[in-house]
């Protein structure tokens, strides 16, 4: 076990992958000798120079097609897209291209392919429309894709590792602002956390907070206020979002009868609304008040003035305001 | 080009068997492309692409390469092509009819997006010029292991409006990688002509702005594509990067089944076209050069007709896909 | 009043509104002198010449960019994208521009633009994996955008005046199995259906089938089954994906107390998801069976050969055995 | 280039007022850089991309156009010339400091989002080089309404590798639209050095490609860029089409306020780009010419200062936004 932050957790991750597997290779804008914009490639160019380590034109659909021609060939690119806002350019790459190519040809040619890229807004960062946005509903529908975002260091690691050594195209992720915001423990071995599989981050048996990301945080820390007064609420940790982890989802909800779904990407058509759906579906017989979601407004991103920005963030208090509405019911 | 059998015909050395070999190559092309389309116009096979007026670039690029151990990553028209690589003619009847077997796909695709793993040829997609990309990736790959092959791939002259195809040639330039963009020119993308698809005329025109060679070939001359397309090749292989290889072809047929081009081009445009059968002018040569004769170029005919008929016959025998595999291969196994 | 196919409803409107408001402008791959693939642009180049209809160079992302651009200077531009399935590479001009426009400049710069492109796949439509999907979530998912997929002629009709007028920018999704499927009566007048209201299609008091596009025949022919052993199911055609019509959604499904939503796109973070998670939250109570949901099963789209593509389709036949299984909770 | 005050300094026949206006616009594009930066430092203003370096580029550009006629889409780095165009320096504060009187955004986007409907100046999203799309779009209703006025978009040489770059140009030479394409190559995308960019020594040699001129023009030069832009508009009013210009720049500041080009550049590099620095150089050239001394520098660069003062004491007292707007405007009023 050692400590770090997030990024830090990335970062060695990546350095430990492309020690053992020569086949791992790192591609994006800015990632070699600046170690990428946030840091999280620090180090790799130095460690595994020019042919390792590429930095990019200013292309995301020639980033992602390009890791997914060298994923064709035997190669394991981790590509990095410098904020999720900037993948739509990839989108034809990764819809049409990196989803479909293991069904198209009857699983005769696949992309293993990690594209990773910084989400999020909130607190400090200062991000507004286009540094702020959380996309991951939209490749939640795609089939052939997964989806994966941590919110703990230790999961960083392990999920990160899952998505390497995937056989498929996997999106990774990574919350800016809990980069270096919270430090953790991650384990010093090869401690894979196997794609799928949700975590409960604390317990309870009066309600349950479906959440992922940075606002798995957010979610405990109104947790514990409502559990001052004797409500207790099960915060569970997605981890992934596609695909879910339905057996946990719905375990979880049949126990405690009551759901709240939360997230900071935009409310419609989120992923809030497949999970709400699944339980609503799943768990009919067993809730005791309606499945409740609560998401970003429809806005179309985080504000870049602090007093706008935070309409849109959730924040503690809306979901204890959430949780407190499911208690009364 | 002036052929004779002594002499090699070019500065290539290709000998008599060679040329043949070309020949039948473009003419099994043609018949198995005619067969497809009487499947067509008979309810059997719903959808057509034709490479018709295509077969001598086509041929000619393929004959240039090391087939199964470079790479291609081809497009719909590339039916000539990817025979000359190694596909069989039953491969495509079996997309062409929906069959289980079809290699490229089991019909989960569209007859057209050719696949083969053994020969190297790369499922591809129906969204134009995505390839290209992917033909950067694994010329990257190549360059990673030291290996000496090349990668093809091709597109329309349309698909070079697409922002994958310029952001493909750059990356291919800056890293020199071993590349060869091969663009079949036949100067419509379904309807639109040329003049509203770019304003120069020569597609070979944009290399210089990527800063690697760029070449327009006559893809009505299978030898002078051969040649050019080799020497591409060889470049690539040393190390010296890509380059873009316009080859300017004619569309015989309509782009596809379901268009019919005399709706939006002139009959004398249609009635010229025609003229320029690559099948019928390289026959020419061959036979100029006493290479090939009347009865010879008979037999070879009815020999490519024979092979299409069995084919034929083996894929109409053929079954459906099973409905319980239309949910495998989305994910793969060994994901945690 | 005329009778017409759906395509032509979509063509004789065109024309009436190029002809009303010299403003309109299409634009897209083939929609010239050949008339669109479809033929849904058939005699516009005729009628209005080189400077209004616009044969595009094959280039997605220009198509849309250039008509924001000319949506910006006061043009009301209509562009086609040959199939919804070549949508993807112009993802970021969609997302990152036509749908923060407004928002970013405070409303001073707008964007009203349509983009239409036929979806979906189906019986004897030998599309395969892209002629045949449907990416509506995607788009519903989006603040700024505007989604609508008619089922009927006049829809057809109406939904487009609405779109083209529209001060924002909306995707208009044309089922291809519809285009001459199906020939339904058209109001001759200047009769706009307006954008986010949806239509009840059949009656019935003791379910709500909640669905759209070329699946709200397939609905009707189920419930119409079903209705002979007395089980009188509600057809609403949503019509609009976003905005929903909520109050709609919500007064059917209180009022019959069981709803399944049923369409063609993916299932998994499709639109059902969200009708299934608002039925959930706000109907809870007048609920006597779970929200069920049927789509598309997880692969990636619709195959070439029928016998993989049958997996694929709903059919009426689903969706009966779906209302079937509501009769019986 | 010598400038005397009797002949006019260039064939574009430049008066004094001009010229000393132009030295005026960049030295205020400098000095409200500058403050910004300061502000930056100090913790009141979270983000800012420098146009340090970059002001003869963009004040020769601005100047060569006609203001609020033509249409001008720019990007981040374009403070001076939004500024020369007519945006007020406080305008530019009211964005840095976040407040709500700022006309691009109202504080919704980051700073250097630049958007004012009355100067024509079109907003700008962050993903790199949609705008150039939207160009093009614009000149094609300008087209459209026979209109005179011409379309200007800038990006950085980055910019040029994505996609809709090469969409754009390729669509605006179809159809011989009214736009300039300014690329200002700085030779640094963030860290990504222009030999990892592209493969050629100019981006100029695109133009080729698509059928359009393409100039290079040495971007410290304000009055070559003057002249370049000017003739380049002048063939776009008069239906001649559009043109790629590329003006030589330096970033003298690091990519934006969170960079430190210390950690991928060479110290030999940074001193060299401080000589290339285009203020000094307009100054010398005026001074030389006899247009400007020493004293009347420092009462522009004073008047400038003072502006760029009251301009800080308005942002300042301004308020932030109101979060009750900030749901407004996700939609339009009269849809259905
Ligand atoms: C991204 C995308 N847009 C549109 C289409 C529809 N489409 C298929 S082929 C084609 C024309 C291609 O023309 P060209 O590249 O010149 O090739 P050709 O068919 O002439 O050989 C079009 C528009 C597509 N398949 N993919
Ligand atoms: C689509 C997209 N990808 C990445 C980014 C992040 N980014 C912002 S500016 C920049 C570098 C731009 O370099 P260049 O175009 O040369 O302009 P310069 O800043 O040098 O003036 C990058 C990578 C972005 N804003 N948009
Ligand atoms: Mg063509
Ligand atoms: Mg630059």
């Amino acid at each position: 076990m050692t400590t770090m932050t997030l990024v830090e957790a990335v970062r060695t991750t990546l350095l430990d992958e492309m020690g053992r597997d020569e086949r791992v290779i790192v591609l994006g804008e800015d990632v070699g000798v600046k170690g990428g914009v946030f840091g999280a490639t620090a180090g790799l160019h130095q460690a595994f120079g020019d042919a390792r380590v590429i930095d990019s034109p200013l292309a995301e659909s020639g980033i992602v097609g390009v890791a997914i021609g060298a994923a064709l060939a035997g190669l394991r690119p981790v590509a990095e897209i410098q904020f999720v806002d900037f993948i739509p350019p990839a989108m034809d790459q990764l819809i049409s291209e990196a989803a479909k190519m293991r069904y198209r040809s009857q699983g005769v040619w696949s992309c293993p392919l990690v594209v990773r890229a910084p989400c999020g807004g909130g607190v400090h960062v200062h991000g507004a429309l286009y540094h702020s946005q959380s996309l991951e509903a939209i490749f939640a529908h795609v089939p052939g894709l997964k989806v994966v975002i941590p919110s703990t260091p230790a999961d960083a690691k392990g999920l990160l590792l899952a998505a390497i050594r995937d056989p498929d195209p996997v999106l990774y992720f990574e919350h800016k602002a809990l980069y270096r915001a919270l430090s953790g423990e991650v384990p010093t071995g090869d401690q894979v956390v196997p794609i799928g599989q949700a975590a409960v981050v604390r317990e309870g048996r009066d309600a349950t907070c479906l959440t992922y990301g940075a606002t798995v945080h957010e979610a405990v820390a109104a947790a514990d206020r409502v559990a001052a007064d004797g409500f207790e609420v099960e915060v569970v940790d997605l981890r992934t979002i596609r695909p879910l982890d339905r057996a946990q989802i719905v375990a979880s909800a049949n126990r405690t009868g009551k759901v709240l779904v939360a997230h900071e990407a935009n409310l419609i058509g989120g992923v809030g609304a497949e999970v709400a759906a699944i339980v609503a579906e799943e768990c009919f017989e067993q809730l005791d008040a309606p499945v409740l979601r609560i998401g970003g407004p429809a806005m179309p991103a985080i504000p870049f003035a602090e007093s706008l920005a935070a309409v849109y963030c959730l924040g503690p208090d809306r979901i204890e305001a959430a949780l407190r509405k499911l208690a009364a019911y | 080009m002036a052929l004779t059998e002594s002499a090699p015909p070019d500065a290539r050395g290709l000998d008599r068997a060679t040329l043949i070999g070309m020949y039948r190559a473009m003419v099994l092309g043609r018949l198995l492309d005619e067969r497809v389309m009487v499947l067509n116009r008979q309810g059997l096979a719903p959808f057509v692409t034709s490479c018709q007026g295509h077969e001598a670039t086509q041929v000619g690029a393929a004959a240039a390469l090391r087939a199964g151990a470079d790479w291609i990553l081809p497009y719909y028209r590339d039916l000539a092509l990817t025979l000359a690589i190694g596909m069989r003619p039953v491969d495509h009847l079996f997309a062409a009819l929906g069959r289980a077997p079809d290699p490229s796909s089991g019909a989960r695709q569209m007859p057209g997006h050719f696949s083969s793993r053994p020969l190297r040829i790369v499922t591809t997609g129906s969204s134009v010029a995505t390839q290209v990309l992917h033909a950067v990736g694994i010329a990257l790959a190549i360059r990673s292991r030291q290996e000496t092959d090349v990668v093809l791939t091709t597109c329309g002259e349309g698909g070079t409006s697409e922002g994958d195809f310029h952001e493909a040639l750059n990356w291919a330039a800056i890293h020199r990688l071993p590349v060869l963009f091969l663009v079949e020119n036949n100067h419509y993308a379904i309807s639109v002509p040329q003049s509203r698809q770019m304003a120069i005329a020569r597609v070979a025109e944009r290399a210089a702005g990527y800063g690697m060679p760029g070449v327009t070939v006559d893809g009505g001359d299978v030898l002078a594509v051969h040649r050019v397309v080799g020497e591409a090749a060889e470049r690539a292989r040393t190390g010296a990067g890509p380059t873009l290889i316009e080859a300017l072809c004619v569309r015989l047929q309509s782009h596809s089944s379901d268009d019919d081009q005399r709706r939006y081009r002139d009959p004398a445009d249609l009635l010229d076209v025609r003229q320029h059968d690559p099948l019928d002018r390289f026959r020419t040569e061959l036979e100029a050069a006493g290479l090939l004769d009347g009865s010879a170029a008979d037999a070879i005919r009815s020999a490519c007709r024979d092979e299409v008929d069995l084919a034929q016959a083996e894929a109409e025998a053929a079954p459906v896909p099973d409905p319980a595999t239309a949910l495998a291969h989305v994910y793969g196994e060994g994901g945690s």
